[in-house]
Formats: structure tokens, C-alpha cells, sequence
């Protein structure tokens, strides 16, 4: 994990309150249970079939008849049940899953996710993101500041197909936090320390001024 | 971080006058009868109820001892009350309001409730009384039935494990309806015959996943049943 | 069982193939399973949620946890299998039951099957009778030859509520066997021993004649 | 009375050039490797097959090594395709066709199709351009897309075991789509790392019931799997 990422995870971690159900998307977001302070409450639901993630693998053979929607070996904890898809899915539509961390190719002003298709160029399929981007409670999106062009991770209206329309509630970068209310617009609510909010809002739209104070950055690290 | 919990403390931290209950159990098996004799008991503080459940158990059973009390109950939806011919003529006398519904699709119309699905098209009593005045949707060529989903206030089940996050496991046909509402209710109350340390269950063999309960209370002496039994 | 009871039961039981799927309804049709051979192959279905009935109780504590759909505690075979009522009624639906053995109030010769309410006098709910009816690969429905006022239990129309219509492909009395096929009128195809075909349409509406030479009437117990 | 068989017997059977066959698995786990390998070692008996499967595994690995036959599969229907890049090339020239479909809808069709129930509504990817064209109902106050049941003419599953009835257990994450795509097959046959006596399995632990089941076989080695772990 490089420092920003680090930054950014644990930022993101802090979003999780105790007793949550949480699933996690491919990539950046699997790196959010080891900075969790040991015996944290919280039941990570997995929707190829589990809820309830265990510690790292710690060496060890990997047991490959438990992964995660990623198809990495994983482990279960104590008290984790296992379900096939039909459940799974049942869970998410049926709002059992509080909280959604996921990438993203862009994020709208709006709260609209584009992170499943790049049309000509990337078309692995959607798999569980468009239900889990519309039924989970809250959705957080976790990614670097810029890409590699330098472009911004929000936008005003996204370019690309839509996974799910105003579903995003928070953006964690490694510079900065955006929030919005349901139906209302992404400001800008904190930033990482050491930084300004210039630095918070290279590459993004205009108009993503707080609304009040900006919030202190507080990593799951300090809690 | 446990749930467990007492009948008491979760029956009135989750059940508000005019709430829709769903009800686990199928006849004898699998009915929280704990938690309705608690309710049972407590008509004042639970009122106007609205009980979905497989069947009306037998007079002073179950959500059978609720129907004596004025004004506790005021509908029942379910798909067989032949057991309860005290409960049957509340009904005819209009004291307590009944919707008879296909056992199958009383069971969906809750799966699809917990399943976040709004409505779903099916054929079940197609040309008998039961689908007169339904809406129907034309689909493949012919018309089905258009049944939307059933969801609950609360749920009250009764499993013969769980453990302290809420993990379930039902023996026999006890499982019933239960994993089904355990699904489709807002709240969620497991009564367990046997409540055990987290990691008892495997994983694999869980009935309901914990994620869907909210809490776990132990299930009492079964007063009603006992009595009935004494009577038989 | 009184011998008139045997004989239909058995007569009945001579209806199911090895290898069947069976649901068998509340009352008379619960009499079967005791009445075929021992290791017969067949897996009956109980709608509240197994599929394996066992051996009949003899004597010994009855375990409430198995009960059958009419709430009698009964036994799991060894490959029973457990579920729950969603699940059973996907296997109703979803075309799994070969067979459903009911009884009824009226049975028309269109194959229209009422026995789930009296207007007025008898209002217990339909259960899963419905399901069954409708969806059980095959409906046969066994009965006593005459009520208690010495009708039959065919009727041109039946005039209490549908169960379903249509359903009903072969009805088997103490005295007779009537069977139609899909879309047919019912017909007389077997005649109890040493009964004559007079006895045989006792009570039951005009035109069930066979239509080729009766069938030899064979109960369980000569297979 | 047992339904244990072997691949090739049971696959012979059961699959037609043609059909709609269901494929238990997610990425690897689950996937019913001897019976794709067997399919895709016989090309010339099994062609024009549409195949649904949550993913389409890796290349030459599950049905992956199917893809590589010109003319045995002529579409796929599934979720995820991101880790066959070999597919993703041949869905671009257009060689074999590909349908798309949110993964919980993918299992949710299946479901319906199991479950007798021909269609259903629900919301999913309202908005964007998988609902594009997409016939909708109106239901209590807005649209909703109305999405049709899928079943398969046969089903391939891969158990962790499975009794001769055909009773199976999945260990876990590997049930994925395996118990619903049982349900929703004409024809079902399991694949089972370990076949059991009957009565081995505990009535109440039975992911899905044998009577869904048509045959068990015993799976092999998994020789793709050994070549692509040795080749990684």
C-alpha cells in the first residue's frame, strides 16, 4: 500500500460505525479490514456468498472453497454464515446492507457512479455493482484524486454509462472527503492534513464549496 | 455485540400498537410461542395488530390466545384457520378481519417482501374465486396475476438454535415460514430453544443469517402449550 | 380402515410409479404410504417442508420437530431432505411433485376440483391445495363412491368454489377408477371385484362410459 | 434407485446440440470442471449450446476451454466476463454472442425459473442502458422493469457432496448459483467431490434437495485447473 492509499483507506475506514454490514467492492476497497482496529464491530458481507470476513490470511495454505467476489482465498469469522446468490442478492435489495465501498471510473456532482464499462475499450460486465450501488443504505466511493491524466475523480455529468444514477453519498480521496445530502450536490466536507483546499479541489468541477466548517480528518487510526 | 436479548425487552423495544407482525410456524411447529404469550398478555400495551401467519394455531395457542383479547388483534392474513373454529367465528362476526392467501404464495409474497422485489406474476387460483378482482398483466401470450409483495413491521420466529449474533438453524419442519419472514420484516426477533456461543453453527449450515435478526431472546416454558396439553 | 377404505387405498396406491415425487393431501390420502411395499421407490413430499417420508411411528415417543402438512408428527426416510415453505413451493411450482393424492368435495367430469371451502358452513383456508392442484404433474383424487346422502362424487359442475379447474386427471373410488386425459371428460376404466358397471356409476352423472374394454383392477397388494 | 453415474453416461444423456445449459460456479469455485472438460473434449456431439453461467471463467479453464471449439457455444448469458479476455475477443468479432446482466437479476431469473414464477418487477439498472428497451409495469405509483424467468435444459452444478439421491452440500462460497441453477433445470446433474451413502447427510443440512437431481458424478481431476495452477 502506498502512503496515499494508506491515507485514503483509513480515511474511508472511518466511515464504517460500529454494527454495520458492509460489502466491499473489488480493489482498492479489500484493503479496508486490516486497518480496522482488531475486534471491530462490523459483519463485511460478500456477495458471491458470506457475511461475516475473517482475519487476513496470516501465510498458511489458502483455503480456495472460501473467496471473496474478487475470487481471492479468504477467511470466515467466527459466527460468518454462508448463502448462495439468491440470498445474497436478496440481502442487498432487501436493504440489509448498510453500506456499500466501491471504485469508481467517475463520480457526478449529482451522486451518478459510471465504474462498470468503458465503452470499446472495457467491458467486463457489471456483476453485482449495479444492485449493490442501488440498494445498499450508503454508498462510498474510494479512489485516487486524479488519474493519470490529472482529470478529477468527480465530474459534472458522467461520460460513461451510468452503473447507478444519484446513488454516491461520500467520496474518500487521499486528499479530501465530498459528501451530499440525498438529492443534493457533493461539497467538499474535509481535507487530508498538511493540504489545502486548493489541493482539494484540483481537477474537480467548480461549485464543491463546504457548506460550513470543513471537518477535521480523522484516519480510523486516531479512534 | 450480542443480541441476546429478553422476550420482554425485545417484544416491547420492537412492537408499536398497529404494527404488522409476521409470525413463524406452521401448526405446532416453529411458532414463537414465547413471544406471543407475552403479547397475549400484555393487551393494554399491544393493540390494533395486523398478524400475518401461516395458520390461526388452535384456540388459546399461539396467536390464538391474541384473538381473545378485544381489539388486540384487528386483521389476520394466512392460509388456513381450520384448527381455530373460535377464531373462525370472530371472523364471521366481522370482530377480526381475514385474508386467505395460497400457502405458496403467501410464502412468496413474503420472500419477494424480503427479497426487495415489488410485485410478481403468477397463476395460482386463476379462475376461482381467489383471483377475482386481482390485477393481471399480459405476459407470453396469456393473462397472470400481478401479487405484490408482503413485508412486516416485525418478525417473530422461533429457531431451535441461534447463536449471539443471530445465526439460525431450524430441525425438521420447524423451519417453515420462518426463514422467510426472518427475511421480510423491518425487525427481527429470533426466540431460540437453545442459544449458543458464536461459532457453534458452521457456517454452512446456517438457515438464516444473523445479518437479518436483531435480536435473540430465549424461549420460555411454553405456558399455553402446556396447558393444552394438561386439557388433551 | 374399513375394507371398503383398503380397497380404494390400495387401488390408489397402484397409481404411483417407482421413482415418483408424491404429495398426498390431508386425510384418506395419508393412508397410502403404509399400504405399499416395503422399499418401494418413491419420495413423498410434505408441502410444510420435507421430501422422504419414513416408516410409520410404532409406538415409541413421536418427535413434534417432523411433522407432516396435516400437523401429524411423523418420520424422515434416510435421504430425506429438509426446507423450508419457500423452497417447497418452488418444488411444487417449479414442476418437482410427479403426483398429488387429494381428496374432494366435488369432482366435475371436466376434471374441476373443489374441496377447500362450503360457503357458509365450512371456511378452513385452501393451505397449499391450490399449488398442488394446479401444478402437481398429475392429480389424482381418492373419495369414498357416495356422500353420506348417497351422491357421487362426480358432478357434471361442481357447484361449491374451485379449487382449480382442470386439474383432476383420475379419480379412484372403493367401487371404480374414472380417468380422463388432458383436456377430456372423465370415463369409467376400472370396476372393482365383483362389482358390476351399474355399481360402478352409482350416483355419478351420464356419459361416463368406457370408451375401450375395462381395465383389470389391480391394489398395490398384487404387484 | 442411486443416481450415481459417470460424466460421460450422464452427459451423454442429458445434453442435446442446442440446448440451454445452466453452469454452477463463480470465478472457480463451484464450477463443475470434469463436465465442461468432457463437453469440451467432445465438440463435433455438442454444438450450438447457449450456456448461462455467472462468469466466463478463464481462458482454456471451465468453460473457457468450450469458448476455444468454433460452433459448440453459441451465446452466453452471465454477469462477469472481465477475466476471459479470450471470450471478450470473441464477443467483440462477434463469433459467439454474450447477453449481460446484473448479477443479482442474473440469479433472481433463475430463481423465477425454478420457482414456477414466469416473470417479475424490479428496479435494477433503471436509468441506465442495460434497462434500455426493457418492457415496464406500472406498480404502486412508478414504473418497474418487468424481467422474465430463465431455466435451462439441463443443469451442470458442482457439489462438495452429494448423497445417491441426490442430496447436496456446498462448503463454503461455492454454492454461488449452484443451488438455483438446480432448481431451474429440466435435466440436473452433480458433479460431487465426494458421493456419500445415503443418509449421510443431515436432513436439515441439505443445500438442495435430490428430488431437483437427475444424476451424480464424480468429479475428476480437474485437468485444465492442474495445467493452468502448473503453467502460473
Amino acid at each position: 500500500m502506498t502512503p496515499e492509499e494508506r491515507l485514503l483507506i483509513e480515511r474511508a475506514a472511518r466511515e464504517i460505525e460500529p454494527g454495520m454490514v458492509v460489502n466491499l467492492g473489488i480493489g482498492l476497497p479489500t484493503k479496508i479490514p486490516a486497518v480496522l482496529p482488531a475486534g471491530f464491530d462490523v459483519t463485511f458481507h460478500s456477495e458471491n456468498g458470506f457475511a461475516g470476513l475473517g482475519p487476513p490470511l496470516e501465510g498458511g495454505t489458502p483455503d480456495n472453497d472460501v473467496i471473496d467476489a474478487g475470487g481471492r482465498a479468504v477467511t470466515l469469522e467466527p459466527g460468518a454464515a454462508c448463502f448462495d446468490s439468491v440470498t445474497s442478492f436478496s440481502l442487498v435489495r432487501g436493504g440489509k446492507v448498510d453500506l456499500a465501498i466501491l471504485g469508481a471510473f467517475e463520480v457526478s456532482v449529482a451522486g451518478d457512479l459510471a465504474n462498470w464499462m468503458i465503452p470499446g475499450k472495457l467491458t467486463p460486465g457489471m456483476g453485482g455493482g449495479m444492485e449493490l450501488a442501488q440498494k445498499a443504505r450508503r454508498v462510498l466511493v474510494v479512489s485516487r484524486h486524479l488519474d493519470k491524466h490529472g482529470r478529477g475523480k468527480l465530474v459534472d455529468v458522467c461520460s460513461l454509462p451510468l452503473t447507478a444514477a444519484g446513488c454516491v453519498s461520500t467520496l474518500v480521496t487521499e486528499r479530501a472527503v465530498f459528501r451530499r445530502e440525498k438529492g443534493g450536490r457533493m461539497r467538499l466536507v474535509s481535507v487530508a492534513p498538511g493540504l489545502s483546499v486548493e489541493d482539494a479541489r484540483e481537477g474537480m468541477p467548480e461549485g464543491l464549496e463546504a457548506e460550513g466548517a470543513l471537518e477535521a480528518w480523522e484516519g480510523v487510526g486516531r479512534r | 455485540m450480542s443480541k441476546v436479548s429478553t422476550v420482554s425487552g425485545a417484544l416491547r423495544a420492537a412492537v408499536k400498537s398497529g404494527d404488522t407482525i409476521l409470525v413463524g410456524g406452521f401448526g405446532r411447529g416453529g411458532v414463537p410461542f414465547s413471544c406471543t404469550e407475552f403479547l397475549a398478555d400484555h393487551p393494554d400495551e399491544f393493540r390494533d395488530l395486523t398478524l400475518v401467519k401461516n395458520d390461526a394455531n388452535e384456540p388459546g395457542l399461539g396467536i390464538g390466545a391474541m384473538f381473545r383479547n378485544p381489539g388486540q388483534v384487528k386483521k389476520l392474513i394466512s392460509t388456513h384457520i381450520g384448527l381455530n373454529p373460535e377464531f373462525i367465528g370472530q371472523m364471521n362476526a366481522k370482530e377480526i378481519a381475514c385474508e386467505l392467501i395460497p400457502q405458496g404464495i403467501f410464502a412468496e409474497k413474503l420472500r419477494a417482501g424480503g427479497a426487495g422485489i415489488p410485485a410478481f406474476l403468477h397463476d395460482i387460483g386463476m379462475g376461482t374465486i381467489v383471483a377475482e378482482g386481482k390485477r393481471t398483466v399480459d405476459f407470453d401470450g396469456r393473462p397472470w396475476i400481478l401479487e405484490s409483495a408482503l413485508r412486516g413491521d416485525v418478525g417473530l420466529l422461533c429457531a431451535d438454535m441461534a447463536d449471539e449474533k443471530g445465526n439460525a438453524w431450524w430441525r425438521g419442519t420447524n423451519r417453515n415460514m420462518n426463514v422467510v419472514m426472518g427475511m421480510a420484516a423491518r425487525t427481527v426477533i429470533v426466540e431460540a430453544k437453545q442459544i449458543v456461543p458464536v461459532g457453534t453453527l458452521r457456517p454452512e449450515d446456517v438457515h438464516l443469517p444473523g445479518v437479518c435478526v436483531t435480536a435473540v431472546v430465549p424461549a420460555g416454558p411454553r405456558r399455553h402449550l402446556q396447558k393444552l396439553a394438561a386439557d388433551e
